[in-house]
């Protein structure tokens, strides 16, 4: 079962990760995009963590909302509202439990991905955060996730040839360099794995 | 990096206040928010917005004003305003007409407005519509893919718009319009330089001292080919034999060339450029009917220049160009 | 040297080429000649020219048209337009009443200028009479030397005295307005890079990577001080406190606070330097009446910025400076 | 006796030495002024080269008037209208003499230097091409001009401090820098020397 202060912990531990890698996701986006997104989700970190001080006590969907809301509402660019909606759409599935099984967690992730792919309007193999997302959810639901299995599907955006995203503009020559936003979703996966 | 800043992180902030403080007569800031705003709207009018990330200065800001934009919405440095952001522009620019959305085709440009779009509907009942500007035939478009990047030419269409939303023209006429617009104008755009994003303190790309980019995006995306620094002449060739192909532009049709400068390049070489421009759209027995030049949509300190033709397909549209404006910057 | 031009020896053909096909509904090229002059000019109005070396623009051709320039003479690149040319801009811009000459204080210009206004006098009976701005305090002044230089503070003596010409004012009256202008401003500039003049190839002088040059010249002339690169606020800070003392500047008097683009520096440090040159004049008790930004009076590409204040002794030119002008750059 | 012959070479000679030191003049130019003058004086010579074709048997003050037109005309700058005004006043001094005495010339060349200082605003000793002409003047009336003592004076301009011209704004910083225009009115004395 996860509880609210695991979601607390789990959001924390991927702001601290993030301010972590923020110079490194900005060098993958230089290579393949404009260089900012370590800048943009460092920013949304530093706005939940400032967020997060003034409330307490959350519910797991009011915490998911917040997170949602302050990545909608700081970040901007393309993962900032991507981000934000998925968020948004788990804290509508998770609703009012007040705890809830992994199966539960999945179910929400599920939840999340499609409200990213609805409004990046992508899917699979398009080189962005979605080819972590759908495999973290596949072996999640096996019960099957490790760390390596997300770095592996991190590392497995660099063969791809980015069709979505600013990425895309570059075509064939997008191929070879990690997707900076599934770095990004690694690092969530990662810090979710610390606290389950 | 070289600039005369403040502390890279309160570089947007400053400069909204060092614009609104300099065009107090034209524009002022929507309180607490990254609104540029007009002074005087007119009642009963559809509100016209843009906006995008910043470091394109006059872009956008610099258009609003009677005559053309009701809003521009600043995001942090080449990054796309938050929905919240655009929601707060969306409900400053409605006067009980509907507003209307000049979006830059990217990715995030287009996930932050449409869904500031759904928010102003569901929650304020506000009218809202857009068009997608995607002039940037450097990209190949394909609608698998995020399609062409939306540059310089975006700032015609605020010109455009603005004027017919100044005249009264209903979000549906403007929509069509629009839309109408975005089929007729083609861009291409190179570097000679690299730009710093304040944030980053160094260049996205490299370039040898005698390179050029061809196709370089305003955020400095990858173009499609770097070559050898060369003529103007050869430059501006290159560009319009792609640009006349794309367009299927024949002789003795009525265009308008815009020579944008990226930021860095002074305005004696976009003359220079202009110059070359208008001799070669004249072999193609082109008729140049109006001509724009200046620093319009740039890359903050980039050094490169961009040309967009548009068809004139509607001789309104030249009339719409001419119609007078009082913003800062066209 | 990295540039978007053709042959560097014929830059100044190419630009005034590709200037007045561009701006073709305001002004024309005076054929055989270096002369851009506005198309349609009032009889029996004093004729307003300024003009100088190229590179500077928008300056000075850029603020020829209605309200403002009768004429703009281009030199080559950094170099003072000949007498001849000089002499064909007055017969060109007179009608009548006269010609007034808005020179910058540099030996070339003065030379030419007075040259030509002689010939003018002589060959032709025109009247014909001038101002000499010497706005730039980077350089003390004294009668035993050249004085001080004129740089971007001539863009707002051409803005005043084009609208007073505009409005029918006699040649004695505008070179009374013109030597109470020029008292009444001072002009402080700073460089981060230099500019390259496209037939030197080369920069004129070099600066390191986190060196700025104070009270640097609008021709890469040396300034008053190196230093290391500094907060927008600091920069600021230096040329206010210089420009009050200069000006004896006191609380609540009224002022123009204008901020120029050196050419390579973009408008988003502009207002940037804006916000903060605001916030220190307010500091100052200074009510700055209007506010003027832009690349106005540049050299070439240089990375730079120059404040000019001008202490409005008469409200009149609140007035002038509002008044309409048609014209490509103002 | 200096016949007009003497005036076309002397002319020609001193075409040809602005082309090959242009570029040391724009440098010097660079070093206190704005880095021009080597070029502004090749265009001057190019144009009187161009100018010289079209015409033939020109009387001694033709020649000079001929050569004060072009740079009149054709280089602006400072340099320009000086040593236009300066020829022109030569001419107008030599008049309709077909030929005329070394110190007939140098009457001339007092005339232009009179004409230097009037439209130029300077006297000696403020580093401009004064400099050069004045000492000039003086040693040619004693019959002592010679190529060293030629570049005497063009050297001596180095330890001068500039009070006209742009090398004024240097103030103490133009001290140690030979005076572009001073190098180029030594080489045009010295293509004097060479058809006297
Ligand atoms: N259409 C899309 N669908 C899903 N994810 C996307 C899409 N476009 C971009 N992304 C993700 O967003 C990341 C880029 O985010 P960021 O750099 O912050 O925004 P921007 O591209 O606006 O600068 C990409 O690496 C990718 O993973
Ligand atoms: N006021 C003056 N009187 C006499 N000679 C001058 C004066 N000002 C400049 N000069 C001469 O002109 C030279 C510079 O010429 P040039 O570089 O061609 O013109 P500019 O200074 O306009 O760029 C100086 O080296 C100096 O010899
Ligand atoms: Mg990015
Ligand atoms: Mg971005
Ligand atoms: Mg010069
Ligand atoms: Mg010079």
């Amino acid at each position: 079962m996860l509880t609210p202060l695991a979601f607390t912990q789990w959001f924390e531990q991927w702001s601290k990760d993030i301010q972590t890698h923020k110079e490194y996701m900005s060098d993958l986006d230089n290579a393949i995009g404009d260089g900012d997104h370590g800048f943009n989700m460092a920013k949304g970190a530093n706005a939940y963590a400032e967020a997060r001080l003034t409330k307490s006590d959350l519910a797991i969907s009011e915490e998911c909302k917040l997170i949602g809301m302050t990545l909608l509402s700081k970040v901007g660019g393309a993962s900032g509202p991507l981000y934000g909606s998925a968020f948004l759409a788990m804290a509508k599935m998770i609703g009012a439990s007040t705890e809830i099984t992994q199966e539960q967690l999945v179910d929400a992730l599920q939840a999340g991905v499609e409200s990213i792919m609805l409004r990046g309007k992508a899917t699979r193999h398009e080189k962005t955060m979605i080819d972590v997302w759908i495999p973290v959810i596949e072996t999640m639901r096996k019960q099957e996730l490790t760390d390596e299995l997300v770095d592996q599907f991190v590392n497995d955006t660099a063969p791809l040839r980015a069709t979505k995203g600013r990425a895309a503009y570059l075509g064939d020559r997008s191929i070879g360099h990690i997707d900076p936003g599934s770095f990004s979703s690694g690092l969530l996966f990662k810090a979710l794995l610390r606290v389950m | 990096m070289k600039k005369i800043i403040n502390r890279p992180e309160d570089i947007v902030e400053e400069m909204i206040n060092g614009l609104v403080a300099t065009h107090e007569d034209i524009v002022h800031r929507v309180n607490d928010t990254r609104v540029v705003a007009r002074n005087y709207e007119g009642k009963g009018k559809v509100g016209l917005i843009s906006g995008g990330g910043s470091g394109h200065e006059p872009s956008h800001a610099g258009f609003v004003g009677k005559g053309m934009l009701s809003a521009a919405v600043c995001g942090d440095v080449f990054t796309s305003p938050t929905v919240d952001q655009v929601y707060e522009g969306i409900k400053a620019a409605d006067k009980g007409a509907g507003v209307f959305l000049v979006i830059k085709n990217y990715t995030g440009d287009v996930i932050n407005f449409t869904m500031a779009k759904e928010m102003a509907e569901e929650m304020d009942n506000i009218k809202v519509d857009f068009v997608i500007t995607n002039d940037d035939i450097a990209v190949e478009d394909s609608t698998w893919t995020e399609g062409r990047r939306g540059v310089a030419g975006t700032v015609l269409v605020h010109k455009i718009l603005g004027a017919l939303a100044e005249n009264g023209a209903s979000l549906e006429e403007i929509k069509v319009e629009g839309e109408r617009l975005i089929k007729e104008m083609a861009t291409l755009g190179l570097a000679l330089t690299p730009a710093i994003v304040p944030q980053a303190g160094k260049p996205g790309f490299e370039l040898g001292e005698d390179e050029i980019e061809f196709g370089l995006g305003i955020h400095g995306e990858p173009g499609y080919r770097r070559a050898k620094l060369q003529p103007s002449k050869d430059l501006a060739k290159e560009f319009i034999d792609k640009i006349v192909a794309e367009l299927k532009l024949e002789a003795n049709e009525k265009v308008v060339a815009f020579v944008n400068g990226l930021g860095g390049t002074p305005l004696m070489e976009q003359y220079v450029f202009m110059n070359d421009v208008l001799n070669l759209l004249g072999e193609h027995k082109l008729n140049v009917v109006r001509k724009v030049i200046g620093n319009k949509m740039t890359s903050i300190e980039m050094q490169g220049i961009s040309l967009t033709v548009l068809r004139v397909r509607d001789p309104r549209w030249v009339d719409y160009l001419d119609q007078e404006v009082k913003v800062a910057a066209w």
